[in-house]
């Protein structure tokens, strides 16, 4: 046995990476059913919060993440959108400071709207990307006071003005939710938005974010909040539509299998060389 | 992005980049120096069609036909701080750039004081949390005391490394390097939250290839 | 004369964004009742910013064209590359302008296969590279031999089991208040919280600090 | 609250003052104390351990570029390390990334063999490298070249992405005695399981304050210490008005609760 640990110490690295590859593709081929447990206080504040607009309440979405995050942010943006729909809630879309965003947002949306009868420009509106290369603040900050000025036409180059939608959102306060979804969220979107004005944000954003954003949760700046897929799945039971994140969470179970049983091993193979080291000195 | 052509280039792009893993190759970086291309094309398309043509160039269009306000020509003159940052591209003339990145050095310094202020009062307030068990309106109750014990852990956590974050204070007295030892271990606890998250982000982006290599290319290769 | 007029815009630029905050909404009626005067130029002040950063948008690409071109002309190492990123930005660029304009159906099955098949893949499957190496380094090199990586570690494999259904199967049995997924959630809101405002609080001084000195153009050099 | 109330002006005001005291105090040439970084010590440590095995010293920058103060801080420890290098006569490789620091890197390590006195010492090409912009290519160079040389000990100081990971690896798995300094947290847990010691988040400035002769780092130090006790002691008077009994002291616990 340590012997054996022993030269698993020494493997080839080559042999581990087809070995996880396989082994997230397990989960992918073969639906595994596990349990899932309940929803995190941070999904709930999310699902309540969005519970909490009235039926043809305003939402506005900023979702600016693109191929860089799209392996979490895309189900925490349909899962969202999904609820939207089903309560008749109407949303605007932006993208702030990254330019392949609304293309991503567009596919994404899209097909959950059209399903749900959403007419565009009435029901939803996606009004494209925002430059934003001198930094977020001053563009959320004038955002908040007069979106009008800030985005001038939509995704697709119509007038802002020529949409029905959009005739009733001119400031933060004519919107009853943000929703941030990106790889990680500015804490400008609390300043300028929560800060000033109190109308409730709420981020979706990479795993790997989470742990800087549970200040903002405990101080209440931040109304919900999803993490990665565990908090897309956690959505999708709430709103009982299982889709992409419950699958995507499920076959992260693997991943961070992988890596657990990898530094397990690496501990044991190198607790075993080093007795056998001791016994052959 | 169901495009079969799509769909077959990127699953090309996909087992191309893979293939680092086995070994160094010429293809990985070709792919990429073709990637950045894509990026930079696509940027300035975008930013042309989404922000200049709507919010510079129909203002003055407009102007000048006489359909929307004569003020709209006034955007002319953003040329002028825009054209600057092309001296970038001199080292002689590097300086005159200055002149408009520094209005953006300026702007953002301006609102980062107000963006500070306005994001770390609400924190403070929330971390005045009440530590006593016995406060209740039933008086001690087993929650309560768990809540003040979690709540006593977490401004042993907030104070203990704000200390360990302090400079300026001598650290032969014990009374100051035990908090701050402690203070270290509690950073360890909030590290291995951000690690455990870490490496669920980076598997996300894996599983999320697998996913595009076995449903999007692999399955409608072989139906049924 | 060059470093007082920069430092005038740069000061002006930071004055107009700081005063709008400081100043109330409206003064008290005994100072006259008078309405903010700089909020309402605030969303175009910000309009102009936004065009004017905009029209930097040509000068990473023309730094990168100036130097791939100079590579092939001077025949250095490297000009293969050089020239597929100029051939592949002069394709997007046509794709991406004609693209969505009715033009000819080829173009959109060209912008996807640009868009989705190269630039999605490409960097969606560099990252998926770090999965493979994490996978290795923590066979290879995670090794727990004191206090502090141990208590990191530990951290971390509760974090690991807690947030995926997996952990949810493994403690099924156990009464709730001991599931893992408690405990991670107790990790995240208790002392990660915790320390994660420290470094809060602590960044806000550092902001503060580098805040001013760009703004007043103190110890310039410095950053 | 769309515009400033007047507590918030005050911490405002008290902020610009104690940096502004601090800086205006530096200048007049008082030297404000720094407590003595661990990691600078272990650094030392490193560097002579490195001579006694007569092994080669390597220190890697970060991807910032030359105006970050990451990278300035970066530069200063490197002076630290290539003066100690170059008194206790240990190889000393720098590995230098982007291109604008690269050539500062360099001027940097021969001023520090200058003032040490052994200017000849130094060999420009051979001891500051520069490898790639890409921080991949760049992760795995310097991975590659701890193992070639059989480092004594390697030392990362800078800002590094994804990175960290590539470049620590195989340095841990054969044992090199690796210090890593990184002023952001997300790169940290992996250095504290690769690395023997580890400098992060403000740590990482202080150690650069802490090395340097500059009296205006430190003043920038110290007025951040002074901004922190101010909020450490908001809140515990916080907590104490909140634990007197009967609510004596409650005006002072919603005056700081009220902000949302």
């Amino acid at each position: 046995m340590g012997r054996w640990l022993a030269r698993l110490h020494t493997l080839n690295p080559r042999w581990l990476y087809l070995a996880t590859a396989i082994l997230l593709i397990i989960p992918l081929v073969i639906l595994i059913p596990m349990p899932r447990g309940s929803a995190s206080r941070a999904t709930r504040g999310l699902y309540d919060a969005v519970e909490a607009v009235p039926a043809g309440g305003i939402v506005m979405i900023d979702s600016s993440w693109d191929q860089g995050s799209r392996s979490e942010n895309a189900a925490q943006l349909e899962c969202v959108v999904r609820h939207l729909c089903q309560r008749r809630i109407r949303f605007v879309v932006t993208s702030l400071g990254t330019v392949f965003s609304p293309e991503f947002a567009q596919k994404t949306i899209e097909p959950i709207a059209a399903q749900a009868g959403y007419v565009y420009g009435r029901d939803w509106v996606n009004a494209g990307y925002v430059q934003s290369a001198s930094g977020l603040a001053p563009v959320i900050s004038a955002l908040a006071l007069d979106f009008h000025t800030i985005r001038q036409a939509d995704v697709r180059g119509t007038p802002i003005g020529d949409l029905p939608l959009m005739k009733e959102v001119r400031t933060i306060r004519d919107v009853r939710l943000v929703y941030v979804v990106t790889y990680a969220p500015s804490p400008e979107w609390i300043s300028f938005i929560t800060g000033q004005f109190g109308t409730p944000v709420a981020f979706g954003c990479m795993s790997m974010m989470a742990p800087n954003y549970y200040t903002y949760i405990d101080s209440k700046q931040l109304c919900g909040m999803l993490i990665g897929n565990r908090g897309a799945a956690e959505y999708e039971a709430l709103i009982r539509h299982p889709a992409l994140g419950t699958r995507l969470s499920m076959a992260a179970s693997f991943g961070n299998a992988a890596v657990i049983l990898a530094a397990v091993v690496g501990n044991l193979g190198m607790w075993a060389a080093r007795r056998a080291g001791r016994r052959g000195a | 992005m169901t495009d079969p052509l799509a769909v077959w280039v990127g699953a090309i792009v996909t087992l191309g980049v893979f293939s680092y893993l086995a070994r160094d190759n010429p293809f990985y970086r070709l792919i990429q120096q073709a990637a950045m291309g894509v990026v930079v094309g696509i940027t300035i398309v975008v930013t042309w069609k989404q922000v200049l043509q709507p919010m510079w160039l129909s203002p003055i269009q407009g102007a000048l036909a006489g359909t929307r306000d004569w003020t709209g020509a006034l955007w002319l003159l953003a040329l002028v701080p825009g054209s600057l940052w092309y001296f970038q591209l001199s080292k002689k003339w590097f300086w005159v750039s200055t002149l408009v990145s520094g209005l953006f050095v300026g702007v953002a310094a301006g609102l980062a004081f107000k963006f500070r202020i306005l994001l770390i009062l609400p924190q403070i307030g929330a971390s005045l949390k009440p530590l006593n068990p016995f406060a209740g309106p039933n008086g001690f109750t087993w929650e309560g005391f768990l809540d003040s014990s979690n709540n006593l852990l977490f401004l042993a956590a907030l104070l203990t490394t704000l200390l360990y974050f302090f400079f300026s204070v001598k650290t032969e007295n014990r009374w100051v390097r035990t908090p701050i030892r402690w203070g270290r271990l509690m950073i360890m606890v909030a590290l291995g939250a951000m690690f455990g998250n870490t490496v669920m982000t980076r598997m996300s982006y894996l599983i999320e290839r697998m996913q595009f290599l076995y449903e999007m290319w692999l399955r409608p290769l072989f139906p049924g | 004369m060059r470093r007082r007029a920069v430092w005038l815009i740069t000061f002006g630029g930071g004055l107009f964004f700081l005063l709008e905050f400081l100043l109330p909404a409206r003064t008290p009626e005994w100072l006259g009742g008078v309405g903010n005067p700089l909020t309402p130029f605030l969303p175009s002040a910000t309009n102009f910013l936004i065009v004017v950063s905009a029209m930097a948008v040509l000068l990473g690409p023309l730094n990168l064209v100036r130097r791939y071109l100079g590579m092939i002309v001077r025949r250095e190492q490297g000009r293969l590359e050089g020239a597929v990123f100029l051939v592949f930005l002069a394709v997007s660029i046509v794709a991406a302008s004609c693209e969505g304009a009715n033009i000819h159906r080829a173009f959109d099955t060209l912008y996807n296969a640009l868009f989705y098949g190269v630039q999605t893949a490409f960097f969606a499957s560099s990252m998926a590279l770090l999965a493979f190496y994490l996978v290795s380094a923590a066979h290879r090199a995670f090794r727990i031999n004191n206090l502090e990586a141990g208590l990191m570690m530990a951290s971390a494999v509760v974090i690991l089991l807690g947030q995926v259904p997996l952990g949810d199967w493994l403690t099924q049995g156990l009464p709730d208040a001991f599931q893992v997924r408690h405990a991670a959630q107790w990790i995240l809101a208790v002392p990660n919280t915790g320390v994660q405002r420290a470094v809060e609080i602590g960044v806000c001084g550092g902001a503060f600090a580098a805040g001013f000195r760009q703004w007043l153009g103190i110890g310039a050099t410095t950053r | 609250m769309q515009h400033a109330d007047w507590l918030m002006a005050a911490l405002m005001f008290a902020m610009a003052a104690a940096i502004l005291g601090c800086l205006w105090r530096a200048r007049r040439g008082h030297v404000p104390y720094v407590r003595r970084i661990a990691g600078v010590a272990e650094i030392e440590r490193a560097v002579e351990r490195a001579t006694e095995m007569g092994r080669p010293v390597v220190f890697a920058m970060g991807f910032t570029d030359i105006q970050a103060i990451e990278t300035h801080a970066s530069l200063l420890i490197l002076s630290h390390v290539a003066r100690l290098a170059a008194r206790l006569q240990t190889p000393l490789i720098v590995l230098a990334r982007p291109g604008n620091v690269y050539p500062v890197a360099e001027e940097t390590v021969r001023q520090a063999y200058v003032a040490e006195g052994v200017p000849d010492h130094f060999d420009a090409k051979e001891q500051v490298r520069f490898l790639s912009e890409d921080s991949a290519v760049y992760g795995m160079a310097v991975a590659r070249l701890i193992e070639e040389t059989r480092a004594g000990c390697a030392l990362f100081f800078g800002a590094f992405e994804f990175a960290s990971l590539l470049m620590t690896e195989p340095g841990a798995r054969i044992g090199v005695l690796q210090i890593a300094g990184d002023p952001s947290l997300w790169q940290m847990p992996f250095f504290v399981c690769t690395c023997d010691k580890t400098i992060m988040g403000e740590e990482y400035y202080a150690a650069g304050a802490y090395v340097s002769p500059d009296p205006a780092l430190r003043g920038v130090l110290v007025s951040q210490d002074i901004i922190k006790a101010m909020f450490a002691g908001l809140i515990l008077l916080g907590v104490l008005a909140a634990l007197l009994p009967g609510g004596a002291a409650s005006w002072f616990v919603e005056l700081l609760k009220h902000y949302k």
